[in-house]
């Protein structure tokens, strides 16, 4: 994988995914990014907690 | 003898208590909201809104009188009082008209009156008993005082500072928290003298030290007279107006005291205490998730110990809304939740400051970098000068920003999602920020904690 | 004929060469920075910065003859353009200074004089060549006319615009995009009857149409005449004014014509053909790592097709200097990189439109939430009205955000987060936003999209 300036030592994600992650039990350093760079995507840490929620709270 | 039956019963239509009822509405639960005065509460009738206005002919009065440094010519002609109460009272109205059509829309049952919680499912208005299977207190809060100091004549509240229908020459505020800096920075604007009186070593001393300084340097440099680190001895008053003794054996003379040493929670005598609900202090506890020791009654809002700002409630309401719906919504902590100090200059803030990230993760672990805002193209136009201070920890998220400046608390909400997000200053420094903004002042002190600074060493 | 040698040779030290340099000398190469004029280009000294100062001074012009509204009383005695020459005068110096330090304090030779390509690892400057194993072509733009439209005299660019020493009349400006409307917005608050002349339908055609449309009724309002959708036939010129003439066969009568139809690619007698370097109508062709046909060669800034915004040319600036240092920096696409037009009112935007969103996934999968800055306090406050209106996928991240209002510029950044990150609303709601700001609104519109709107229906 490309080196990724902006997450040093860090799986390459995005904060709310990141968040997500957490949220959902899902530990991201485990997972595979299949976005771009290795990024792993909302998409990958919802596969991997088994769950497609749109978002972090339920809403109506 | 009536009967009312709810899914929910919301006691106080403040911000904490409106949010709740307008939120569970939507999730489809009968609400019967019960206030005994204006839905709204203390931040629409006679807090956040009203209190902005007021600044914000402050600063028209401040752009007029400078008007000449830009290459307008005006004459400054004083300040219209009951100009001003007009232009006031017409935003609190406008924002209450809207208020109460958002809430009839939503098909809230509101009861007016004054309510006393008898059961953890029932709270009487008048001859009406109020029932629903969950009861959420926001009975909200009142201006405290200190022992000894008695509120009357020319010693005064927010509440009456507000309603003044004249411009004092000179003014003593007792206390540099939030709201007694705002009416300081309205009245110096309006051409008072004021002198603030903090016990604590500094003004606004909620905020990172640094903040607290630049603070004060800006007061000092408006004329703005503060003496920090002195207690409050005693008042007395007369025709013409208030001596305050201090305990340091100095006085200071003014036409009016301001007393905003801070607001007490409202829930003396509602019954809560006789229904077993765990007070502390006249505070209603609860655990994180706002439930009280009693299932089914919940609180939120000012009664809550911790932050009192209108959003706080805001998002206590929706939370325990949702969480009685069974959503799961998540818990933010009382330091992720902005808070704007709102004068001239104003201070907006989210997260640690340097000294409490010091103290939870050790100062070797942490980093902070203070970007004056002298390098920021937008705010030396405006004519403003201040700070924005990151703190991170090393080689990981940002833990606090805070700042200081003319319009920084509209900055917040980048701020805010940068530390509840837990981002790393190197996830957000790819996404320049728009030139020439003040924005993009945040946008340099994320940059150079990331360690790449754009227009900064 | 003597020769210098770097790691890396700008050409051009505008926005986006100065950043390069910048960048690349923090990472520890050698920076020979050549630069014609003075260091800053077009956006410190006749660009962002001294239009913004008068778009200030149009603030406080604004300001100060609308005090009543806000219980001040002052009286309006004009505009004094020596006075706002001044200050505009002093805020460019200032900033230009604070540039030329610290260019300085990073240890960049600046190289004076006009640079010519000559290999692709040299650039001429008088009898000095200048070499280095990279190099940057960041050389800028200029106004640029329409066919047969001569500048001169009474028909101006937004250089002569800025530095006139009166306030005019009545102007025609021909443009209704950022330059042409920024213009409008200042002569009018200035005291001039504005007509502007758009070929396309809207004025700022790039926005959501929504956008476009606020603008025009707030434009309207304020009195500011403008045609759309109506070519430029010609011009005529004497001694008192300016005719100019439309293809609908109308005329407008003026003291002078503005001409903000665009800005092409400072890159003509360059040598870059010569050299090789691929270009089409005067732009340089780059891939998405701003490399172009010849290895070692780069550009950034507005001779790159796409955005012609100085915070584009800061970020494309930073992302060669770091390719060059080998740390793969990520690509912003220019669609993601926020867009602020500076008037009254002030328009802000990032991401896709809904006509956008809509063309690439299709009507029914996207939602749009438009939310009225009628309902948010603060703007109120500060009497402004507006819009905030969010773009999602239906179950998906935010995809473009656009604002309309006072001051609403400030406001991008939080947007730039969600929007760059990928985030969806539900992800941003658990936050409330700081009451009463005018962020509020967008934290409304985040919670109203998300499907859970707190003051609104
Ligand atoms: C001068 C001032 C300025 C402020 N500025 C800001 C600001 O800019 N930003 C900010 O975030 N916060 C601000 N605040 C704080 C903000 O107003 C409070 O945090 C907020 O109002 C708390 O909401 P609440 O719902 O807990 O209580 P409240 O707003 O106090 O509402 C409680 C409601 O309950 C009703 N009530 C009480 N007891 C009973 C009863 N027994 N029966 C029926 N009804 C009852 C009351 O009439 C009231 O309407 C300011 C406060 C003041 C005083
Ligand atoms: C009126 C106006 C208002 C604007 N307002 C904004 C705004 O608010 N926000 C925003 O983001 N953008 C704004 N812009 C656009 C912004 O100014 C440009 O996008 C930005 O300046 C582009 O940077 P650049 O480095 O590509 O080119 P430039 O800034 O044009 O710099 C190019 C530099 O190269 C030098 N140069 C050219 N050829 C040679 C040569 N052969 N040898 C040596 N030196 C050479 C020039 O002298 C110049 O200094 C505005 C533009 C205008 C005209």
């Amino acid at each position: 994988r490309p080196v990724d300036e902006r997450r040093p030592e860090r799986q390459p994600s995005t904060p709310p995914v990141r968040v997500l992650a957490r949220r959902l039990g899902v530990d991201l350093e485990s997972l595979t990014g299949t976005g771009e760079h290795g990024l792993v995507t909302r998409a990958d840490v919802e596969a991997a907690a088994g769950s497609v929620a749109p978002g972090p709270t339920a809403t109506t | 003898m009536s009967e009312q039956n709810f899914d929910l019963v919301v006691l106080g239509a403040g911000s904490g208590g409106y949010a709740a009822a307008l939120r569970a509405s939507q999730l489809g639960l009968t609400v019967g909201l019960i206030e005994k005065g204006k839905v709204g509460g203390t931040c629409l009738h006679v807090g956040c809104i009203p209190t902005k206005a007021l600044l914000h002919a402050a600063e028209v009065a401040d752009v007029t009188r400078e008007s000449a440094k830009y290459g307008v010519s005006a004459t400054f002609g004083g300040i219209d009082i009951a100009g001003v109460t007009t232009y006031r009272e017409e935003v609190v109205a406008s924002k209450w008209k809207g208020l109460q059509g958002l809430i009839k829309a939503r098909g809230i049952t509101t009861i007016e009156g004054e309510g006393r919680l008898t059961s953890p499912t029932s709270v009487q208005v008048g001859d009406v008993t109020v029932t629903g299977k969950n009861v959420i207190l926001a009975t909200g809060s009142y201006s405290r005082s200190l022992p000894g100091l008695e509120i009357g004549g020319r010693v005064i509240t927010s509440e009456q500072a507000l309603a003044l229908d004249f411009v004092p020459k000179k003014v003593a505020v007792l206390g540099g928290g939030v709201i007694g800096v705002e009416f300081s920075s309205v009245w110096r604007s309006f051409g008072t003298e004021v002198t603030i009186i903090e016990a604590l070593p500094n003004l606004v001393p909620n905020e990172d030290i640094a903040i607290s300084k630049a603070f004060e340097r800006a007061f000092r440099k408006r004329g703005i007279e503060f003496k920090t680190g002195v207690r409050f001895a005693g008042v007395t008053q007369n025709e013409s107006g208030v001596v305050v003794s201090l305990e340091n054996g100095e006085t200071v003379e003014a036409e009016l005291l301001l007393v905003a040493v801070g607001r007490g929670p409202a829930t003396a005598n509602l019954g809560f205490e006789e229904v077993g609900v765990t007070m502390d202090r006249g505070f209603v506890l609860t655990d994180e998730r706002l439930r009280t020791n009693i299932p089914g009654v919940w609180a939120v809002g000012d009664i809550v110990p911790g932050l009192q700002l209108a959003h706080r409630g805001f998002q206590q309401g929706i939370f325990v809304a949702e969480e009685i719906a069974g959503l799961n919504p998540i818990v933010v902590d009382d330091v992720n939740i902005p808070k704007v100090t709102y004068s001239d200059p104003e201070v907006a803030s989210i997260g640690l400051t340097e000294a409490k990230a010091v103290e939870k993760f050790g100062a070797d672990a942490i980093a902070t970098y203070d970007y004056n805002l002298a390098g920021n193209g937008k705010s030396h136009i405006i004519g403003t000068s201040g700070n924005v201070k990151v703190v991170r920890q090393k080689d990981g998220p940002v833990l606090g920003v805070h700042m200081i400046g003319a319009r920084v608390g509209e900055l917040i909400g980048e701020a805010q999602l940068a530390v509840n997000w837990e981002a790393y200053p190197e996830d957000i420094a790819p996404y320049i920020h728009a030139h020439p903004t003040q924005n993009e002042a945040l946008g340099e002190a994320f940059l150079a904690i990331a360690g790449k600074p754009l227009h900064g060493i």
